[in-house]
């Protein structure tokens, strides 16, 4: 592989990494507060169709990801309300909302914009565009610098940036302040938070309206950014991939980061290398799709060996029996 | 003018669901006191004291602190009133450090590092002037219950409580452990705190308290000074009628050896070696109590025996080879060798707690053909000998229906001993009989555990109460970091000597 | 002492609970412009009105039987199968292989051995899952969703590559011969006097479904294993204490959990397409999750929750068909039904408490 | 009253549904007469669709999929007086006719063009989920690009393997990326919705595209190069208007009946040169007489100028 294939290979890996990222840190805030969340899925799927739909129709793309957002937090409310305040089943609430997010979603864009479930093509003002870093064009030609300035870093979409500064914010956010110790005392023990006098109803909605929020970008992001539009299951089982990157990081944000860019990288490779050809035997297309998957649980029985959730993680906080 | 009542409970009542745990409770403490509440399992005690800290909200009544009526719908509230309390089971976050345990909750402003080292100074500080010490930067995980509980008294006093409420503070201590906390509660008396303790040991109550109540069954029925009563008084209060407190045992007439350990080693998931290398030997019609400080190797000696754990060594059931491990060690093939295990923790290792009580009285021995009809389990039949054993062990309720954990933990206790005993087993291994269990119950299952004794059988008891182990023991070992350090008979040796033992301290090492 | 009778907790709150989810779901048909009366008449009418109506009804509710079934077998020893989709898709391939493979000479023997294969296939599955769980600690959710994505491709190569017949450019298997055609219901009832609707896909799996919620009634209930089951997934501590090997249990309750999704097969694939198509399983296994957990994880629970989900399917199916609501409508539904019986159950169980222990205390 | 069973993909899938619907709604504007119609939810309602519309009178029933063909085999049979239509594959029953085109020669033409048009002499392909019906358009756009560049590179990417892969714009959008980076300066995309992905990309990217079934040229005007017309709207707009006493059979449409083409409007004019349209023309002229043979992929299951 030469180094530029190299670079195009990495480019993608970002941009295909956004999501997870986005997505994985979305699930390490409610889990790290001990609220499991397998519906990332649909949160972000939501805030995928939302956001396109308003960007479509009103043509400004910040009025587009507030709408996804907003949807996101809705959805989480109601993620909020199911796990916390009536103390459900933490995996039977992510499953139906995000059930509940690839119906309506397709229910309203049929609805609204009567093209079988997907909404118009946005247009430029509908996207947010490429930032292109200073003198990125002037560098592009230095030997080896230049490439990875101008291309690996430099003109990715803002929310590109926002997800990978999201990484040192919530560690900062997680390990160096009082919410923070409060949100990961509360994932490992909530009847300590309770009997400090500490709301575990209060920090735990926090802490899935954050996921909300992070889920919220990262559907924008792909309705937005990486893609100009939304189509019906656009998320493809991105949300789960961001699960699995969650366990595999141990719920920790800078691991979180490498296991999505691990992730990323791994469909950057299975799409750009299909039918990969090893000594005349040719591995086929199926075998390049299920990579991710099959290496997701290589990694998970090899490597990482016992992750240990937050202690009280998918348990409701249930003081009376 | 004579001071206000410290804290003045007025006719609180709180249901859970159908379960009234507490009646129209009533009761007041003088400042600068110590106040003892006893009473038997369920009785509501540790509910009530959850309401006064505002961790369950009252049905009805009134709180009144330093002569105010305070209003305490959460535990921020009786924070600021000046109640810190020590639960039952401990509220630490387990893989925090002791430092950041003490501020949760009470840090000083939105970034963590200034409420740290402000902590960490008074943490210093306290650790002076109470001969707290705990390492600010270990882990909860890391150190062991009598730590833990220090860190809990450590973050009532961060907290600068004036009412200290401690829940069973001693049923995970040591003897020096206990000691040291009764130290530090005068103290704290002298300094004009006041304090609420809970506790099943009547001597506790009899050697601290200045005033003591007792509930029975969501009530409280009496309120006495601790001066003018006596532990009989008290015990009768307690359970309703008299209750001997004496273990009453004829001398063991030992017969031959039933178990046989040689050289055991046994390793923990770390790797750490916890057993290392004992030889020891229970004979028939004889109790050989184990005593030591919690942790120092007794659990995992009873887990391996029992089949829970694998080991190296050899250990032999009359006569016959036992493997410790793979197949053939599981607790399984023990039972079939005539091993009965009543384990150490009955909520997570004895009992299901969310099958019926019937289930129960088969769990461990479901796969006995006596409880087979072909290939199906003969549930009728099951349910019949729950009955009977309930009846035999006066359980409460005798209903094979309940769920265990809707039994009172005596009952629970009753419920694994009279499965484990009803087998008629050449060998019991029975761990913390007793612990959080109601004297009316210690009464009960010390009795059957003698009368296993008289049967021939052979017993071993581990228990981290001196006095149970003296009490009940025909011959003492005491284990320390894994070793032997020695074996006593009872009537030849004291808590003191024991004491020294338990501490690494002297003994000839077997 | 329960806080409910226990006629309330099993029939009142699921109850409570569908009329919520009813509710809503009309709001939402109300809020896309349709008329909701006119399409719950319409779906209770081309579901249960007929017997070409049960006919599609039941061969979906024999679908969520299985699927249920295998999830609540993994439930009782605390494992979430997310697997079920993954493991019928394998079935599938099972039942395929058997039925394409060898000569029978009766449609019932070839049930038979079918059901083993499917069985086979499914459990098989699901037992990579179960070892990393047992042995190395891999969470089985992920793993499981992880499967189902694998089991998709995998199918996939086998039907594009392998067992498409030359020329066909279907990815499914060719049709399978008459010899393992199974007896519809029509077939089944015709000689009972019963007239049962010939169109309708519901066959005799429908009966090997029913009698697979009575064997796991026995099993779980009934038998040593099933105990040793339950015993675990209330405590892994406890199982220990009790000789109840952790590796073991896992491995089998997941081989059942696998197997019983596998057989799933049985119905789609050798009862209704009689050859193996991409995406036979229809999310099925997901649905059996939702069945699973509305039918408490109890065979007769999941028989009453299979049915109301095959209702839902075929009266969204008639929904679609007569009306202009999209067909996402239907999984709008479901997740609903899935919200308010699984995940706010207590929403309706807690003000119910209250008003029992009230009665109660009314009462003594 | 004619009815029409769009396939899975749903009905404004913006390429073989929505011709589909295009025809049925054109004949229903001409007419000013109603059709049912109804969306697929699961493999399982082929049949029961079939069957519950056969049942109301509806006639004929048009359906849109090879995937029908096993459904309708074992229909067909119970409602004799039914006519029936399927696209795309082929039903031996007395009373449905089967209607299949000859992509692989529209596929030929677009092929040309691109070859022509490219610069790089790279051009990519991507297919939907990889089933034998994608890799005949593959296979036809290869020799296309072949017959008017011998030196040229093609690179194929399929989607994936499961039905998602009609669905994924985003994997759509990164294969384009690829292919761009591997020097791909036209892509044909025969992908459904992923397609809608593929085309964006292009255009965002300052590539030409080639859009597939319907006319996409208007999607990106100025960079789709043309778009692979196969004009299932005729197929269907036909059968409705045949209605009860069509001729049932088999019926291949290909470039000799107007059944493939490529497409050319206002939006692709400047793309297109004259020497490139005389060229495919001609091509196309001598397909349709039979002197030249473009290999179809699911005759033999190989490709000559291809290797998937
Ligand atoms: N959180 C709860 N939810 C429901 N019931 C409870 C709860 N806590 C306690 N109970 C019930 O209330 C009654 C009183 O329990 P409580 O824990 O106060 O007793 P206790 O006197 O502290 O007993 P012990 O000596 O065993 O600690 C018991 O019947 C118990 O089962
Ligand atoms: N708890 C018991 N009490 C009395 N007899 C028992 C008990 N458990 C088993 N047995 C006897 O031992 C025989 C073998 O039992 P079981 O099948 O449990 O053994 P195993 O196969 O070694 O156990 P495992 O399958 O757990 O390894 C039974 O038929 C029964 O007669
Ligand atoms: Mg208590
Ligand atoms: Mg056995």
């Amino acid at each position: 592989m030469d180094f530029l294939t190299l670079i195009q290979v990495l480019d993608s890996t970002v941009r295909l990494s956004t999501p997870l990222l986005l997505a994985c840190l979305a699930g390490l805030f409610s889990e790290r507060a001990g609220i499991f969340d397998i519906g990332l899925e649909g949160k972000m799927l939501a805030a995928a169709f939302f956001s396109a739909a308003i960007a479509a129709v009103t043509g400004n793309v910040w009025l587009g990801l507030l709408a996804g957002v907003t949807a996101s937090l809705v959805l989480s409310a109601l993620h909020g309300l199911a796990s916390i305040t009536f103390r459900g089943n933490q995996l039977i609430s992510g499953l139906a909302v995000t059930m509940l997010a690839q119906g309506f979603t397709v229910l309203v864009a049929q609805s609204w914009f009567k093209q079988g479930g997907r909404t118009p093509s946005l247009l430029a003002e509908g996207r947010f565009g490429p930032i292109t870093f200073p003198f990125a064009d002037s560098v592009a030609g230095v030997p080896f610098i230049g490439p990875i300035y101008s291309e690996l870093l430099s003109g990715h979409s803002i929310l590109v940036y926002v997800a990978f500064a999201a990484v040192p914010a919530t560690w900062w956010i997680l390990f160096r302040t009082r919410f923070g110790l409060r949100l990961r005392a509360v994932g490992e023990n909530p009847a300590a938070v309770d009997t400090a006098g500490v709301s575990v109803v209060g920090l735990r909605f926090a802490a899935v309206m954050i996921c909300g929020l992070l889920c919220g970008l990262a559907g924008a992001y792909l309705a937005t950014s990486l893609q100009a539009g939304f189509v019906k299951d656009m998320t493809a089982g991105r949300g789960y991939i961001a699960l699995a990157a969650l366990i595999f990081a141990k719920w920790r944000p800078w691991h979180a980061m490498g296991a999505c860019l691990l992730f990323g990288l791994l469909q950057a490779v299975a799409l750009r290398f299909q039918n990969i050809e090893l000594g005349g035997l040719t591995i086929p297309v199926q075998a390049m799709d299920a990579l991710p998957y099959i290496l997701t649980v290589v990694i998970l029985a090899g490597f990482v060996g016992k992750a240990i959730p937050p202690k009280a993680g998918g348990e409701p906080y249930v003081k009376e029996r | 003018m004579t001071k206000p009542a410290a804290i003045e409970l007025k006719g609180i009542s709180k249901a859970f669901g159908p379960v009234q745990a507490n009646k129209d409770i009533s009761i007041s403490v003088a400042p600068g006191t110590i106040h003892g509440i006893i009473g038997e399992n369920g009785a509501g005690k540790s509910t009530l004291m959850s309401i006064l800290y505002g961790f369950y909200k009252a049905d009805k009544g009134e709180i009144w602190i330093n002569g105010k009526n305070t209003v305490i719908p959460d535990s921020q509230a009786a924070i600021s009133a000046g109640i810190g309390m020590v639960f039952q089971h401990f509220k630490l976050v387990e893989n925090f450090t002791v430092l950041e345990n003490i501020i949760l909750g009470a840090e000083d402003g939105k970034l963590l590092k200034p409420s740290l080292s402000k902590a960490r100074r008074i943490l210093k500080e306290l650790a002076a002037e109470y001969e707290l010490n705990v390492d600010p930067d270990a882990r909860i995980d890391e150190i062991g219950v009598g730590k833990q509980q220090r860190v809990e008294i450590l973050k009532a006093l961060y907290r600068q409580a004036d009412i200290l409420i401690l829940d069973e503070p001693t049923g995970v201590l040591t003897p020096a452990e206990a000691d040291q906390l009764f130290r530090i509660l005068h103290r704290l008396r002298e300094e004009g705190k006041t304090i609420i303790l809970i506790t099943h040991k009547l001597r506790e109550i009899m050697d601290t308290t200045d005033t003591v109540s007792v509930m029975r069954r969501g009530q409280m029925t009496a309120t006495v000074k601790t001066a003018e009563t006596s532990p009989a008084h008290l015990a009768e209060l307690m359970v309703g009628r008299k209750v001997l407190l004496q273990v009453d045992k004829v001398p063991a007439k030992p017969g031959a050896p039933v178990l046989e350990i040689e050289n055991l080693s046994v390793r923990d998931e770390d790797g750490v070696e916890r057993v290392k290398g004992i030889n020891l030997e229970v004979r028939a019609g004889e109790i050989l109590g184990i005593a030591g400080v919690a942790g120092n190797g007794q659990s995992e000696l009873l887990e391996v025996l029992g089949g829970m754990r694998s080991g190296t060594g050899s250990i032999r059931m009359q006569g016959a080879e036992l493997p410790l491990h793979g197949p053939g060690s599981h607790g399984q093939a023990r039972r079939r060798a005539h091993i009965a295990h009543v384990p150490e923790d009955r909520q997570s290792e004895g009992l299901i707690m969310d099958f019926h009580a019937w289930e129960n009285v088969a769990f461990g021995y479901h796969r006995d053909p006596a409880y087979q009809r072909g290939m199906l389990m003969d549930n009728a039949a099951l349910q019949a000998d729950t009955e009977a054993k309930m009846a035999k062990f006066d359980v409460r309720p005798p209903d094979p229906w309940l769920a265990a954990k809707n039994f009172s933990g005596g009952n629970q206790q009753k419920i694994v001993v009279a499965r484990e005993i009803e087998r008629n087993p050449e060998l019991l291994l029975i761990g913390q009989p007793t612990r959080g269990v109601d004297i009316g119950a210690i009464e009960f299952i010390h009795k059957q555990i003698v009368e296993l004794r008289d049967q021939g059988k052979a017993i071993l008891l581990v228990s981290v109460e001196l006095e149970e182990i003296l009490s009940l023991s025909d011959r003492v070992a005491v284990m320390f970091d894994g070793h032997i350090m020695g074996e006593r008979l009872p009537n030849e040796t004291d808590e003191k000597e024991l004491g020294l033992l338990m501490a690494g301290v002297a003994g000839e090492a077997t | 002492m329960d806080k409910m009778p226990k006629w309330a907790d099993v029939v009142l709150i699921p109850l409570i609970s569908l009329i919520l989810a009813a509710a809503i779901s009309a709001l939402v048909i109300l809020a896309i412009g349709e008329d909701p009366i006119a399409a719950v008449k319409l779906m209770v009418d081309g579901a249960l009105g007929s017997t070409y109506g049960w006919g599609y009804t039941l061969y979906y509710a024999t679908n969520f039987l299985f699927t249920g079934l295998a999830v609540s077998v993994a439930f009782h020893a605390r494992m979430f199968n997310i697997g079920g989709e993954g493991q019928a898709m394998l079935g599938g391939l099972g039942a395929a292989l058997v039925c394409l493979y060898i000569p029978w000479p009766h449609w019932s023997i070839a049930l038979i051995a079918a059901a083993a294969g499917a069985a086979i296939f499914g459990a098989a599955w699901a037992a990579i899952p179960a070892y990393l769980q047992a042995k190395r600690g891999s969470h089985i959710v992920i793993t499981t969703i992880m499967f189902n994505f694998i089991a998709a491709a995998v199918l996939n190569y086998v039907l594009v590559n392998l067992l498409r017949p030359a020329g066909s450019m279907d990815p499914a298997t060719a049709r399978f011969p008459e010899a393992t055609h199974l007896p519809s219901l029509h077939d089944i009832l015709a000689p009972l006097g019963i007239a049962f609707n010939k169109a309708g896909p519901a066959n005799v799996s429908f009966l090997v479904a029913i009698a697979a919620c009575f064997a796991v009634w026995l099993l779980i209930w009934h038998t040593k294993l099933g105990f040793e089951i339950r015993a675990f997934g209330k405590s892994e501590q406890g199982a220990l204490y009790a000789g109840i090997s952790p590796v073991k249990i896992t491995m089998i309750a997941m081989l059942i959990s696998g197997g019983l999704a596998g057989m799933m097969a049985t119905n789609n694939v050798m009862g209704e397409a009689e050859r193996l198509v991409l995406n036979s399983t229809e999310g099925a296994g997901f649905i059996g999750i939702a069945v699973a957990l509305m039918g408490r994880s109890h065979p007769f629970g999941v028989f009453l929750a299979a049915i109301l989900f095959g209702f839902l399917y075929q009266g969204g199916a008639e929904l679609a068909l007569w009306t202009k609501i999209p067909r996402e409508m239907i999984v709008v539904i479901q997740a609903l039904v899935i919200l308010f019986t699984g995940a706010l159950d207590n929403m309706v169980r807690m003000p119910l408490e209250k008003i029992f222990v009230t009665l109660r205390k009314g009462k003594a | 009253e004619p009815a029409l069973i769009f396939d899975l993909g749903g009905k404004f899938d913006k390429s073989f549904n929505e011709a589909a619907f295009n025809g049925a709604q054109r004949w229903a504007e001409e007419t000013g007469e109603t059709f049912r119609e109804i969306e697929l939810q699961s493999e399982a309602q082929r049949e029961q669709a079939l069957r519950r519309f056969a049942e109301v009178g509806a006639n004929p029933i048009v359906m849109a999929g090879f995937a029908f063909a096993d459904a309708l085999g074992q229909v067909a049979a119970d409602y004799p007086d039914t006519k029936f239509v399927i696209i795309d594959m082929v039903v031996d029953a007395p009373n449905v006719r089967s209607v299949v085109f000859n992509e692989h020669e529209g596929s030929y033409l677009v092929g040309m063009m691109a070859a022509q048009a490219s610069k790089s002499g790279t051009v990519g392909f991507i297919g939907g989920m990889d089933i034998p019906l994608i890799r005949k358009f593959a296979c036809g756009y290869a020799q296309g690009v072949m017959a008017a560049n011998p030196d040229a590179k093609v690179i194929a990417n399929m989607t994936g393997t499961t039905p998602a892969a009609w669905n994924d714009p985003v994997k759509g959008s990164e294969l384009t990326k690829a292919q761009i980076s591997q020097g791909a300066d036209v892509v044909y995309a025969a992908a459904g919705g992923t397609g809608v992905g593929v085309l964006q990309t292009a255009a965002d990217e300052n590539i030409l595209s080639i859009g597939v079934d319907s006319n996409q040229n208007h999607l990106h005007p100025g960079k789709v190069l043309t778009s692979m017309m196969k004009r299932v709207d005729n197929a269907v707009f036909a059968a409705f208007t045949d209605g009860v006493d069509m001729e049932t059979g088999f019926n291949v449409m290909g470039l000799a009946n107007g059944g493939v083409g490529y497409a050319m409007d206002d939006n692709n004019a400047s793309l297109v040169n004259a020497d490139m349209q005389s060229a495919v023309d001609a091509a196309s002229a001598k397909i349709a007489s039979g002197e030249l043979a473009v290999h179809d992929y699911m005759s033999d299951d190989s490709c000559p100028a291809l290797n998937f």
